[in-house]
């Protein structure tokens, strides 16, 4: 018989190291001599996206296109410490840190071009879309790319911006754990609809709904890709992945039988970005890497309470585990 | 060795290969052609999925020797220089790649879906894709883009906008 | 203020390189008159054993054999250094890396494993971590296998609980997992001058930078990490794997070395998310305020320390879920097996506790008939709201909303009571 | 790596010389999705490898008055897409379509299938429940062998190393027969039958069982006949009743086969559902 039930999983989490340990990123924001940026960050690329949305985030201070950003964070020999690509943080500490050093790039920038165009001073000078211009007599102008080619010719290139961030926390005390161990906080919920085979023990969602926290979206489009990425992980932890651990050996080590879901096992998710900008990120923007799989598993299993009345309380919820537990219950 | 000839991208080949190499040795450590990647060796991940004779297989499930007198297609063949495939281009304007591993074959298999009918349900999409593991991306946007390239197709150009 | 870029869609950066299959990851990176490695891991749980390398030393085509006694400093480790880059006598779990063959091409050096002579003299295991904590249980280091114990304690518990109208009690498990990254290791690395470098899939180059260094016994400046694409990682890349094995190499033969795991031994290689033990009591007022919560969390950290006392403080800081709780106790452990080590996977610890703490308030909810919506925007964290840390929610606490646009889009708003 | 020779075989004739020659020595490929995986995991060292899947002479599917014929290199996705096979047979195409990936079933053959002899071979059951032949050659000639005796065990059939299968087949199903077919994997593509069941159904007016088979994977130690639950059917209406009847025998069977397994009671259980929902659908097929 197939059993229908629905379920939420709320969670939270604090981004980065956490506990008071010194959680920092450094970048650098070069001109280079066409007038483009390059931004040289430890910021490691896994595929979640941080080479775009951090080069967004520099493109937006630095007012150029994003392809005059030179995004460079794959060698130790040209990049400075970013910190490492886990906890969620990059977005949020590194973030900072490049707009920190785009920012310190920008006021070098301007404070040049006021000699350039003979100014009395940088008052009143600002750069929009590769210019700098006098707001109040905008004819007064020079280019990004003019500027660059100007300073190249008076030795004065490389023109630097630096940047480093450090997230405020606080080491917890030992006997009562109380601090302020992480920052921010995000905040993640799912709810999914479930059908449950009671013959067969086979769980099917029917429907799946993600309310993801990002206090302020960089990149709307990337953080879907990341949602509907971290409910297929999630999926993966609640019905399938179980590595068959018997005496500290792995049965399931290979993609035959440690099972990820497949194209045909993943639903549609119904997205929602969630924005309530976080007033210490950068442009308001949080870490979502990691919530965005958290709220699945317990989402599940509290739908399937709901669809059969029995509290699974192990992971992975496999067809003869609910079975077992479908009978247990009914011994009772 | 065993001398073979085979078709890739168009391209004629003859090779002398060793008796136990496999489809994706040849292609990857012979012949440089390194978009197809090996991501288990059992034909359970698709990463190395090429279309052979038209049809998608996984090229770690395919001795070289066999390939004799074959027509491939790979990653590499899709584009024409610069210029990207429908699918290719659909995949960049969806956002369907993230670490991009899985993305040369996913791309192959999509080709093999349009290549039947340029306007598949989603759920023949993902039936059509489901021989190709992603970790990354929960395959929506995938199936979208996939979705994309065959109104792409189905408008006989290349401009996304269509 | 109006942003341009910020907050718009825009095209993925790397995104051409790689539907054009043209991104170069670290397999596809190949070296004119390279040598290949292959590591030779244990079978066994926990062992001593015993190597003889002469045959497969002599092997045709073997360049070198890289085993404990090749290693400036044997130790590596992210918080503490317990792991042996390979182990000098004893093996703490199935997977330990023991010696590191170079030869001309992969089947020579595969072949050359084969032929490595290994005995071993087994000793029991632990692979149950609430045995583990026992005194008479086997020690998987020195001294105990409790490596880490995290406290919250915070109002008055017992008290609480004698005012609770439902009580909730439950024993949640959760097993290890793999964060199976499409792309398995792989890595090169070649000698430019003296500078060693290093060119492998990680999450943290600066780091990798550091121990590989360190193992090699060598500054810091004449190591060189480059990351080229990566194929997925969600944590599994934050421990070294591979780097220290081929940098020792190439320093050693002076010419280029790589290796890249097959999805087997990339299971065999990195770490898992750790399983946990979670007992949890939860208690509520009629009115379905949470008053009290007790969790005692035990996480398998298998063999090796990585990230565990970290993790295990995550989960033990995220214990209560996004719910205010005036009395809170937690302890939470890391405890040593010889399981597959754990280290960091997307949710860093915090990914188990909501497998619990969810079907907590559920249960709580259930007993006073107040449906999941409710119960939750009951609970649920707001501006000004208290962590069980003491840390003050001060901005961007968006979580009732989050709340409202699931139940709204599930057609939940108006349930009354769940059955 | 003891391979030393690998031939590309274009006709029939070529491989029955070839094996002939080499014996056991010799393995054939088609499809190469279990036979790579052997190599490469050294479970088999053959000194040569013989490709067959060019062999257009065995990759047919053939439809005579009574009986249909699949030659053995006949790849599951031509299966899955025949005319001949769908409607009556439709078993036969949910198992070929059941099959692994895409890629897989591009690949894999049906004589393939049979060879490797796993337990939980997807077209294994329907096969059974259809009684198949299995056609056999040798230099020395050719032989048939009903699959269900074709098959001794895990891994194991029953060829000579100079023979090679060439086709199957079976009976046409005739007025109110059908083939259904049930399988449980753990996810909706690349599964491994967990349990899979075949029905061959024959059905009167008045919903009779005039004759049935079944056939189960992967519940035991190779695809098998459920000759004593058929007993249950022949000759009764299939009433609520009789189901339940027919189920607690298959259950009592899967008992006794799988005791000390552990995945005994699982599979005793999950089985009433798959077979249930296979044979209600072999019924309604039968009367369209």
């Amino acid at each position: 018989m197939k059993k229908k039930g629905v379920g939420i999983g709320s969670t939270f989490y604090g981004t980065g190291y956490g506990n008071g340990f010194p959680d920092v990123s450094r970048a650098k924001a070069v001109l280079k001599e066409d007038g483009k940026v390059a931004v040289h960050v430890g910021a490691t690329e896994v595929g979640q996206g941080s080479k775009t949305i951090m080069s967004q985030m520099a493109a937006e201070v630095m007012s150029i296109p994003l392809n005059d950003i030179i995004f460079i964070c794959e060698d130790t020999k040209n990049m400075p410490d970013s910190g490492t690509a886990a906890a969620s943080r990059q977005t949020y500490n590194t973030g900072n840190a490049i707009k920190l050093a785009c920012e310190d790039l920008r006021k070098k920038v301007i404070e040049n071009a006021f000699k350039e165009l003979k100014l009395n001073s940088s008052v009143g000078l600002t750069l929009k879309n590769g210019e700098i211009y006098l707001k109040t007599l905008p004819s007064k102008n020079i280019s990004l790319k003019e500027l660059a080619l100007c300073l190249l010719k008076n030795k004065e290139l490389p023109l630097i911006g630096e940047g480093s961030f450090t997230a405020q926390t606080i080491e917890m005390d030992e006997e009562t754990g109380q601090g302020a161990p992480y920052w921010p906080y995000t905040f993640n919920v799912y709810g999914v609809i479930v059908e449950v085979d009671t013959e067969t023990g086979l769980i099917d969602i029917i429907k799946a709904v993600c309310a993801q926290d990002v206090g302020k979206a960089i990149n709307p489009e990337m953080i879907e890709g990341q949602m509907d990425g971290g409910f297929a992980m999630g999926l993966g932890y609640s019905i399938y992945e179980d590595l068959g651990l018997k005496e500290g050996k792995m049965k399931n080590k290979n993609f035959t039988n440690y099972l990820i879901p497949t194209a045909l096992d993943v639903p549609e998710l119904e997205k929602f970005i969630i924005e309530d900008p976080e007033s210490t990120g950068p442009f308001g923007a949080k870490g979502i890497g990691e919530p965005v799989m958290l709220g699945v598993a317990p989402a599940v299993l509290n739908a399937i309470y709901d669809a059969v009345g029995v509290r699974i309380t192990q992971v992975p919820v496999t067809p003869d585990r609910l079975l077992r537990a479908l009978k247990e219950e009914r011994r009772e | 060795m065993k001398d073979i000839n085979l078709k890739i991208n168009g391209k004629s080949y003859r090779l002398s290969t060793n008796e136990d190499m496999r489809l994706i040795d040849v292609l990857r450590d012979e012949l440089g052609l390194l978009g197809s990647k090996e991501g288990c060796g059992e034909g359970e991940c698709g990463a190395c999925t090429i279309l052979m004779e038209g049809r998608t297989v996984n090229a770690c499930m395919v001795m070289a020797f066999q390939t004799d007198e074959k027509e491939i297609i790979t990653i590499e063949g899709l584009s024409n220089g610069e210029q990207l495939h429908p699918i290719q281009q659909a995949f960049i304007e969806i956002g369907a790649v993230q670490c991009g591993f899985c993305t040369p074959g996913m791309i192959l298999s999509a080709k093999a879906i349009l290549d039947k009918d340029t306007n598949p349900t989603r759920e023949m999409i993902r039936q059509g894709i489901s021989g190709n593991l992603c970790r990354c991306t929960g395959y929506a946007k995938i199936v979208d883009a996939i979705e994309l390239a065959g109104k792409l197709l189905r408008n006989g150009g290349n401009n996304c906008e269509a | 203020m109006k942003r341009e870029i910020v907050g718009k869609r825009a095209i993925r950066v790397d995104g051409h390189s790689k539907v054009l299959g043209k991104a170069e990851y670290p397999q596809d990176i190949q070296k004119q008159s390279m040598y290949h490695g292959k590591t030779l891991r244990s079978k066994k749980p926990h062992a001593y054993f015993k190597l003889n390398i002469d045959k497969a030393k002599n092997l045709k085509g073997v360049i070198a054999i890289l085993t404990a006694k090749d290693v400036p400093y044997n130790h590596h480790g992210v918080l503490f250094k317990d792991h042996e880059i390979f182990c000098t006598n004893k093996v703490r779990r199935v997977g330990d890396p023991i010696a590191f063959v170079v030869a001309e091409n992969e089947k020579i050096a595969k072949q050359a494993v084969e032929f490595i002579e290994i005995e071993y003299d087994e000793i029991p295991g632990v692979f149950d971590p609430i045995k583990a904590m026992e005194q008479s249980a086997p020690i998987v280091h020195k001294e105990s296998n409790i490596l880490y114990h995290y406290k919250i304690r915070k109002g008055n518990i017992e008290n609480a609980f004698k005012q609770c109208e439902v009580i909730v009690e439950n024993e949640y498990r959760t097993g290890m997992v793999d964060h199976a990254f499409l792309q398995p290791e792989s890595g090169i690395a070649y000698m430019d001058e003296n500078t060693v470098v290093v060119c492998a899939s990680s999450q943290y180059p600066h780091f990798d930078q550091i121990e590989i260094a360190e193992a090699l016994n060598i500054p810091t400046e004449n190591v060189r990490v480059i990351n080229p694409a990566i194929g997925g990682a969600f944590g599994g890349r934050e421990d070294i794997t591979l780097q220290i094995h081929i940098a020792l190499a190439t320093k050693l033969v002076g010419k280029p070395v790589k290796t890249t795991y097959s999805r087997e031994e990339s299971f065999l290689a990195h770490g898992k998310r750790h399983s946990m033990i979670m007992k949890y009591k939860t208690g509520a007022n009629r009115q379905g305020k949470l008053v009290a919560m007790e969790a005692n969390i035990i996480g398998d950290t298998g063999a090796y320390a990585s990230w565990a006392p970290n993790v295990l403080r995550k989960a033990g800081v995220h214990a209560t879920g996004p719910y205010e709780i005036p009395n809170v106790k937690v302890d939470s452990y890391a405890v040593y097996t010889n399981n597959p080590f754990a280290g960091a996977m997307r949710g860093f610890g915090a990914a188990q506790g909501p497998i619990a703490y969810e079907q907590q308030i559920d249960e709580i909810g259930r007993k006073l008939s107040i449906d999941p919506i409710t119960i939750r925007k009951i609970n649920g964290f707001k501006v000004g709201s208290e962590t069980a840390t003491g840390q003050i929610l001060e901005a961007s606490v968006p979580y009732i909303q989050c709340i409202e646009s699931v139940g709204k889009a599930l057609g939940l708003e108006q349930k009354e009571g769940i059955r | 790596m003891s391979l030393k020779n690998v031939y590309v075989a274009k006709t029939l004739d070529e491989v029955l010389n070839l094996l002939n020659q080499y014996g056991c020595e010799s393995k054939l490929i088609a499809g190469g999705t279990d036979v790579i995986i052997q190599l490469r995991e050294k479970e088999i060292s053959p000194k040569v490898l013989v490709d067959i899947s060019n062999l257009s002479e065995i990759n047919f599917i053939d439809e005579s008055e009574d009986k249909i014929t699949i030659g053995a290199c006949t790849t599951f996705t031509t299966i899955a897409e025949s005319s001949i096979l769908k409607d009556k047979l439709k078993g036969l195409v949910q198992s070929a379509e059941s099959v692994g990936s895409p890629q897989i079933r591009n690949a894999a053959t049906i004589g393939g299938n049979i060879c490797n002899a796993s337990m939980a071979a997807d077209i294994v059951p329907p096969l059974l429940a259809l009684d198949a032949e299995v056609l056999i050659e040798s230099k020395a000639g050719k032989r048939r062998i009903l699959l269900d005796h074709f098959l001794m065990g895990k891994g194991k059939v029953d060829i000579k190393p100079e023979e090679i299968v060439t086709a199957i087949t079976f009976n046409k199903p005739k007025n109110r027969e059908a083939l259904g077919f049930g399988k449980l994997g753990l996810r909706k593509a690349l599964a491994i039958a967990r349990i899979s069941t075949a029905i061959y159904l024959s059905l009167d007016e008045e919903n009779t069982c005039r004759k049935i088979r079944i056939a189960n994977g992967a519940v035991g130690f190779r695809g098998m006949r459920e000759k004593e639950v058929e007993n249950i059917f022949i000759g009764k209406q299939l009433t609520e009743d009789v189901i339940n009847m027919g189920i607690e025998k298959l259950r009592e069977e899967l008992n006794q086969r799988l005791a000390g397994r552990s995945s005994a009671e699982f599979k005793t259980t999950a089985i009433a559902g798959i077979f249930k929902k296979a044979l209600l659908e072999t019924a309604n097929n039968c009367k369209e």
